[in-house]
């Protein structure tokens, strides 16, 4: 109803949600998994993003309108975790609980931190790259974003696992763009330039279409193993026509269900766990049918 | 010695030979006037005096002394100071920031002083009789005044050589007088003035001798009190001109074309009725700020009207903007010629066929170049526009060649009403005999022409009839027969105690 | 006086060869760096990244050459695309439908710029600059922040792919591009509508009192600017045969940039097509040459800001020389 | 002759308070809208928002009403951000320096602009188009695609946030905004390098040919605007306690933005500093509005939108009828 989601029109509590960005399906899906629990445990839930994703100054102004705005509870993704502590400070002085969710907040005042770990997800889809290849070749990565902590562990848990594990495997070049017209362009460039590539990972849901794009426009579909991240509808008609290998997804409707529930158990001044791992996945054409599956990928 | 000397200038820009080994002198305590045609080399003379464009050749001497100027201020510096043909203000400041820009006032080296700044200003202004303000814009003014306000700030320098590049071509009678006041004043033993007009008749009045310049080339030199106007242009020209007196014409009957009735604007225009008919000149006469071209701008619908009605062939016309105007067959020149007149940045071409677009357009908006050319072709060689080709970029004109060209923009056009307001402004004697003839074959054409001109000797030999403005209001409508100078201004100056006209 | 007739024609084309020039020895350097660059497919593959910037910089050559600008064009875009998986998926129009339907709100979102610009008076950064914002937040609006995607058209992502020469790659989005390209070169160079933007932007106080209805022109010149964002927006979400409501933001300063590198000036009454063309080859041939010889990321927008200086910098000397 | 004179001070001031009239329509409305907005920590944190945008726009300022534009601004202010990080924490110099150190680097930037401007003759928007890539370049090259933080330096953040105002909060940050603010005044409407601003931009040719060496000037005008650019970055970095090395693009419109909002115009020679601050604030106090307001954050950016237009084209009808 209307008054539900306006805050303050009643006595129902409040959970703020800040996140890193709001234009992607990827958020939209964890704004979703938030109100579906606001509506569960009866709390007003709000959720804002950086108009540009990844711009730490604006993040920073959502996160100190919705301080004094007092509410209940504070969910904050951060951008920078660092350049949030004055304001972490600001909230606990307040006495505003937060709960940090997809990535952890470096920091003592979050509560809980409900997130998945990049470096482990990235580091599977590095495996299954390397199985696929046959353990040997050269492959390239699209990273959605140079700086960012998701974009930087998302490249540093597949580049670490393929040093490790894999010495026959070489990547050849990383570049970024998380913009799916971007990233075809740029994809098409390193299979130009490297036309003995065996595989390419692209590190979001732009990044992966882009990849995706630029393997067919370059006539190459079947020949080049796409590996992806996230969901959507393209990678996932993708994947079960076999022209994408496979993708990670993480559990986004998860990650805002439970960020959600622990606001509101914080609230209550219930104990709370350290973290709470909201997981991630591995999915291709064997099993995306497969219920577990299923739930977590959003078209 | 000589105040200023030159020897053998040169100066070519691509496609033309602006000037050729050209000599100059100018005496101590003399006004020297500069004349030739339209594209004959005077401002670009100028131009290398003052440190603008730099000379292909040739050698300057101030008194005696060999100089180059490197920069306009350079030559400032050297005692050169000068009023350039084209207007070289800054629109968005005031009166006094324009005088004295570059030599502001300050306190304690580091903060103006707008007080010091505007007192000193009013200071200027009242020593030289000039009826400015030093705190309005320039861009609120009219170009008359915006030419005082050039003229102020050349004055205050101290200079030795004035240079004045038409510097009454944008005034009328009255302030003419006061510029001639103004260099009288200034001229000293020690000083001098170069002086350069289209207007035959200042010259006996102000100058002492007239050096004539022909094709960028120097041709001779006259004492002024012992030559005459008809020796001086057969100079200029290189033949000699039967500037015939056109007799005076008899009222024209035909059906009024164009019909003007109760004008009115908040700002200036009170009631102005009047009609032209077929086949007439309507010449408009008055002071500086009178408001005629207020009233063309208002009729045209390039201002706001507040009343008054327009009616063409019989037939009321709504005017809101000047495409209005022109399809109800209303063309109108403006005054000022670099801001509504040319598009300096394009073609002499493209500018003769502006106001004709859709006629050289076929049906399926496609333009006719060759058409165009070729129209271009015709009118640069009916008006004698001094060009290299249709394809020059009409700020490499000179003045009185760009006036010319937006003359032609408006004869290719085909108006039955055509309004121009000071169409000869910047034209050399010989082009302005062409005008005069192309004017009158307009009218024996059967078209109506609404001439607004500050010369009144102009006003006097080409119009039918003649309305006197004064303060936004007609005082009065004469037929060319019963005119005379001092009528007009008798007329232009019927000023009522209350700031209303009297007639 | 001697007379040197140089035709203002013949110089004029100078010039362009002379932007042309740069972007040759761009291409020069780069086929020397690696040998997978001057390779037909990358070529292709050059001009596939130069479509979409490349069409809105042919549109908004018009409006700039008029003395305007349009920051509108990027997001616009993206709404013109959104608009399509609207038409085409939302409401079930047929594809032709659907790809007119785009290009003609295209058009009405150039119309509304040129109603803000000409006839409320707005300076034109400040009015497209508003689109800007309204056209990024409606795509999002309207699409429900969700790709929207051609389920029913599995086809439409032909419009940009298809391949004209059988056996050849030449993809038919290149193709419009190039057809547009002369038909923009020939509307702005041979028509009333192209002269009249010339002389706008050249004097547009004297445009208007020699008779011009410069409101009405306006309007037809930011219309057109809004057909070709149309156009863009229709190819860009063949291409990637989904409506993407995100991004679009800088792509205008990337297309007014290849503008004004072609020769064009922002101040209006000069500019050209082909000079459009060259300066968004010039951007994305670039683009493209650092990226196969595999220059670090960072490394390639402080390159391509040099070049750019160094480009216009030459241009504009030789102009001088000339 | 009847001369009706208005002082040009008087219209002057009036505009200004016209401009204001719609910032404060805007105020009073969101005091309705929501019990949250007029509070005095959202009051602050309104000018918190506006400070980094406002700096950037105040010296942008100088630069438009020379006739110019500097698009270098958001990208070159986090460039000078990652040098306060370099300086204080790479080189370990200490505070002070690194602060004085940063500011002096943006104004290196600005002459950097100033020279391509002035002194080659560039373009404007080309030249810094051409430094605003540069600049973003640069700002990930010298941080290492990575955040630098001020370990040595944990008061530095106190430079945005100390309270100066004992028990009440008001940031220091803010009253550097609100110094700065002044300081631009004074200079731009009581000093020779002001006067010459507005008189380049008025028209160049005439002032150059008055005697004033422009190129001189224009090179001071780009420097004084590459100043503030070094304090906004100096202050961003502080706000954050660590230098940010991307974004920043789009930031440049933003602060056009202001300037424009407030009665700058882009053809340069006419503009006020207060009008910019007033231009700031309403960018700001409108975003602030829509969030506190919980307004869908997609329909944010239209709401901005519209209202941007509807501001100016106010003020617009308002200036007519005086
Ligand atoms: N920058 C330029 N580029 C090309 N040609 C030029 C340039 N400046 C002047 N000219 C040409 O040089 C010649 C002399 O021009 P100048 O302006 O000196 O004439 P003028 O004697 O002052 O004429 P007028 O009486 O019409 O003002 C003209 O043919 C003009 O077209
Ligand atoms: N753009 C303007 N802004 C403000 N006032 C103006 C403007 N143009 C003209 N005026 C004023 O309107 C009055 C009429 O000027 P107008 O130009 O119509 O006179 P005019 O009879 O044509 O004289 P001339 O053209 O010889 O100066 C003058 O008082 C002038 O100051
Ligand atoms: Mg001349
Ligand atoms: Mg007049």
């Amino acid at each position: 109803s209307e008054a539900a989601e306006k805050p303050g029109t009643d006595k129902k509590p409040y959970v703020a949600l800040i996140s890193k960005g709001f234009r992607h399906q990827f958020w939209q899906a964890v704004k979703a998994g938030a109100e579906q629990a606001g509506k569960e445990f009866n709390v007003d839930v709000t959720f804002e993003g950086a108009q540009e994703e990844g711009n730490v100054e604006q993040q920073i102004q959502l996160l100190q309108t919705v301080i004094d705005k007092k509410p209940g509870a504070i969910g904050f993704a951060a951008i920078d975790s660092q350049a949030a502590g004055p304001l972490m400070t600001q909230a606990k002085n307040a006495k505003i609980p937060v709960i940090a969710f997809d990535s952890g907040v470096d920091s003592d005042v979050p509560i809980t931190t409900a997130s998945t770990d990049n470096l482990a997800a990235a580091a599977e889809a590095a495996k299954h790259m390397a199985e696929k290849i046959g353990h040997e070749g050269k492959i390239a990565m699209v990273v959605h974003d140079q700086t960012s902590v998701t974009g930087v562990q998302r490249r540093d848990g597949f580049q670490e696992y393929i040093k490790k594990n894999e010495p026959k495997i070489q990547i050849v070049d990383v570049q970024y763009s998380g913009d799916p017209l971007k990233a075809t362009d740029l994809a098409k460039a390193i299979l130009t330039a490297n036309p003995d590539l065996k595989g390419i990972y692209g590190s979001n849901e732009g990044a992966a279409i882009g990849v995706l794009h630029a393997v067919q426009e370059k006539g190459l579909t079947g020949k080049i193993t796409i590996v992806g991240f996230d969901s959507g509808k393209d990678q996932i008609d993708a994947i079960k026509a076999g022209t994408m290998y496979g993708a990670i997804t993480q559990n986004p409707v998860g990650i805002g269900y439970e960020t959600v529930k622990a606001a509101v158990a914080a609230i209550k001044g219930e104990k709370l766990p350290k973290s709470i791992d909201t997981g991630f996945y591995w999915y291709d054409k064997t099993n995306i049918d497969d219920a577990k599956i299923s739930a977590v990928l959003y078209q | 010695m000589t105040l200023l000397e030159v020897r053998g200038a040169s100066k070519s820009f691509p496609g033309v030979r602006a000037l050729d080994d050209v000599d100059l002198e100018l005496r101590h305590g003399e006004v020297l006037a500069l004349v030739g045609e339209n594209g004959a080399g005077k401002s670009t003379l100028m131009k290398l005096l003052s440190g603008i464009d730099r000379p292909d050749g040739g050698e300057f001497f101030l008194d005696g002394v060999q100089y180059t100027p490197a920069s306009p201020r350079h030559a400032q510096e050297l005692g050169i100071s000068i009023i350039h043909q084209e207007l070289n203000l800054m629109p968005d400041l005031t009166v006094a920031q324009n005088i004295f820009i570059g030599r502001e006032p300050r306190i304690g080296g580091l903060l103006l002083s707008e007080r010091a700044l505007n007192r000193r200003t009013r200071e200027l202004l009242d020593r030289l009789g000039l009826p400015l303000e030093p705190t309005d814009l320039i861009g609120d003014l009219t170009v008359a005044r915006q030419q005082m306000v050039e003229i102020a700030r050349a004055l205050s320098f101290n200079a030795r050589v004035l240079v004045m590049d038409e510097p009454t071509a944008a005034l009328n009678e009255v302030e003419v007088n006061t510029l001639f006041g103004l260099i009288r004043r200034f001229v000293t033993p020690t000083t001098g003035v170069i002086y350069i007009s289209h207007r035959m008749h200042e010259l006996a009045e102000i100058t002492d001798r007239i050096t004539v310049l022909r094709d960028g080339r120097y041709v001779d030199t006259l004492d002024t009190a012992s030559s005459t106007v008809p020796q001086v242009i057969s100079l200029m020209v290189g033949r000699t001109i039967t500037g015939e007196q056109r007799p005076r014409a008899a009222v024209v009957t035909g059906e009024p074309v164009l019909s003007v009735r109760g004008l009115h604007t908040k700002a200036l225009l009170r009631d102005v009725s009047f009609e032209v008919r077929r086949g007439e000149i309507l010449g408009f006469a008055g002071l500086m700020g009178a408001g005629r071209t207020e009233l063309a701008r208002a009729l045209v619908g390039a201002d706001r009207k507040d009343g008054g009605t327009v009616t063409v062939h019989g037939r009321e016309v709504a005017i809101s903007n000047p495409a209005d105007a022109a399809r109800a067959g209303i063309g109108y020149l403006s005054e000022d010629r670099k801001r509504y007149g040319v598009l300096l940045g394009r073609s002499v071409r493209d500018n003769v066929v502006l106001a004709s677009m859709p006629r050289f357009t076929s049906a399926f908006g496609l333009v006719a170049d060759r058409m165009i050319g070729k129209t271009a072709t015709d009118y640069v060689a009916k008006l004698r526009i001094r060009t290299p080709s249709t394809g020059q970029l009409v700020q490499n004109l000179s003045g009185g060649n760009q006036q010319k060209t937006v003359i032609a923009k408006w004869l290719v056009r085909d108006c039955d009403v055509l309004i121009f307001d000071e169409p000869t402004r910047g034209i050399d004697v010989g082009a302005k005999d062409e005008i005069y003839a192309l004017l009158d074959e307009l009218a024996a054409d059967g078209k109506a022409i609404v001439m607004i001109s500050s010369e009144l000797p102009e006003v006097l030999r080409m119009s039918h009839r003649i309305a006197v403005m004064c303060q936004g209001r007609i005082t009065a409508v004469l037929d060319s027969t019963d005119a005379s100078q001092e009528l007009i201004m008798d007329y232009a100056t019927r000023f009522s105690a209350q700031g209303t006209v009297t007639s | 006086m001697t007379a040197i007739p140089i035709p203002a024609r013949v110089r004029g084309s100078v010039q362009q060869l002379l932007a042309l020039a740069s972007l040759i020895a761009i291409l020069v350097f780069f086929s020397f760096a690696s040998p997978y660059f001057f390779t037909p497919s990358n070529l292709v593959g050059i001009l596939m990244a130069a479509t979409v910037t490349g069409i809105l910089a042919l549109g908004t050559t018009f409006v700039i050459v008029s003395g305007g600008i349009d920051l509108s064009i990027g997001t616009g875009m993206i709404l013109c695309g959104v608009m399509t998986g609207v038409f085409m998926t939302y409401w079930g129009w047929p594809a032709w439908a659907g790809v007119i339907g785009a290009i003609l709100f295209g058009g009405l979102i150039g119309f509304i710029n040129g109603f803000n610009v000409s006839v409320l008076g707005l300076p034109p950064f400040i009015a497209t600059l508003g689109m800007m914002l309204v056209a990024s937040g409606l795509s999002l609006v309207i699409s429900g922040t969700k790709p929207i995607y051609f389920k029913e058209h599995p086809d439409f992502q032909l419009l940009m792919n298809y391949d004209v020469i059988p056996g050849a790659r030449f993809p038919l989005g290149v193709l419009i591009f190039l057809v547009l390209t002369v038909v923009a070169a020939v509307v702005l160079s041979k028509t009333i509508v192209g002269r009249y933007a010339f002389s706008i932007g050249s004097n547009e106080a004297a445009t208007a009192l020699s008779g011009v209805n410069v409101v009405r022109w306006k309007l037809t010149i930011y219309t057109i600017a809004g057909l070709f964002v149309g156009i863009a927006g229709v190819l860009a979400a063949s291409r990637l045969s989904s409506a993407q409501p995100v991004g679009g933001m800088g792509l205008e300063l990337e297309a007014i940039a290849a503008v004004v590198i072609g020769g064009t000036s922002l101040q209006g009454g000069r500019g050209s097509i082909a000079g459009t063309v060259v300066g968004a080859l010039i951007v994305a041939v670039l683009t493209n040459g650092l990226r196969v010889t595999a220059v670090p990321q960072e490394w390639q927008s402080v390159v391509v800001g040099c070049v750019i200086l160094v480009a216009v910098y030459v241009d504009m000397l030789r102009r001088k020389a000339n």
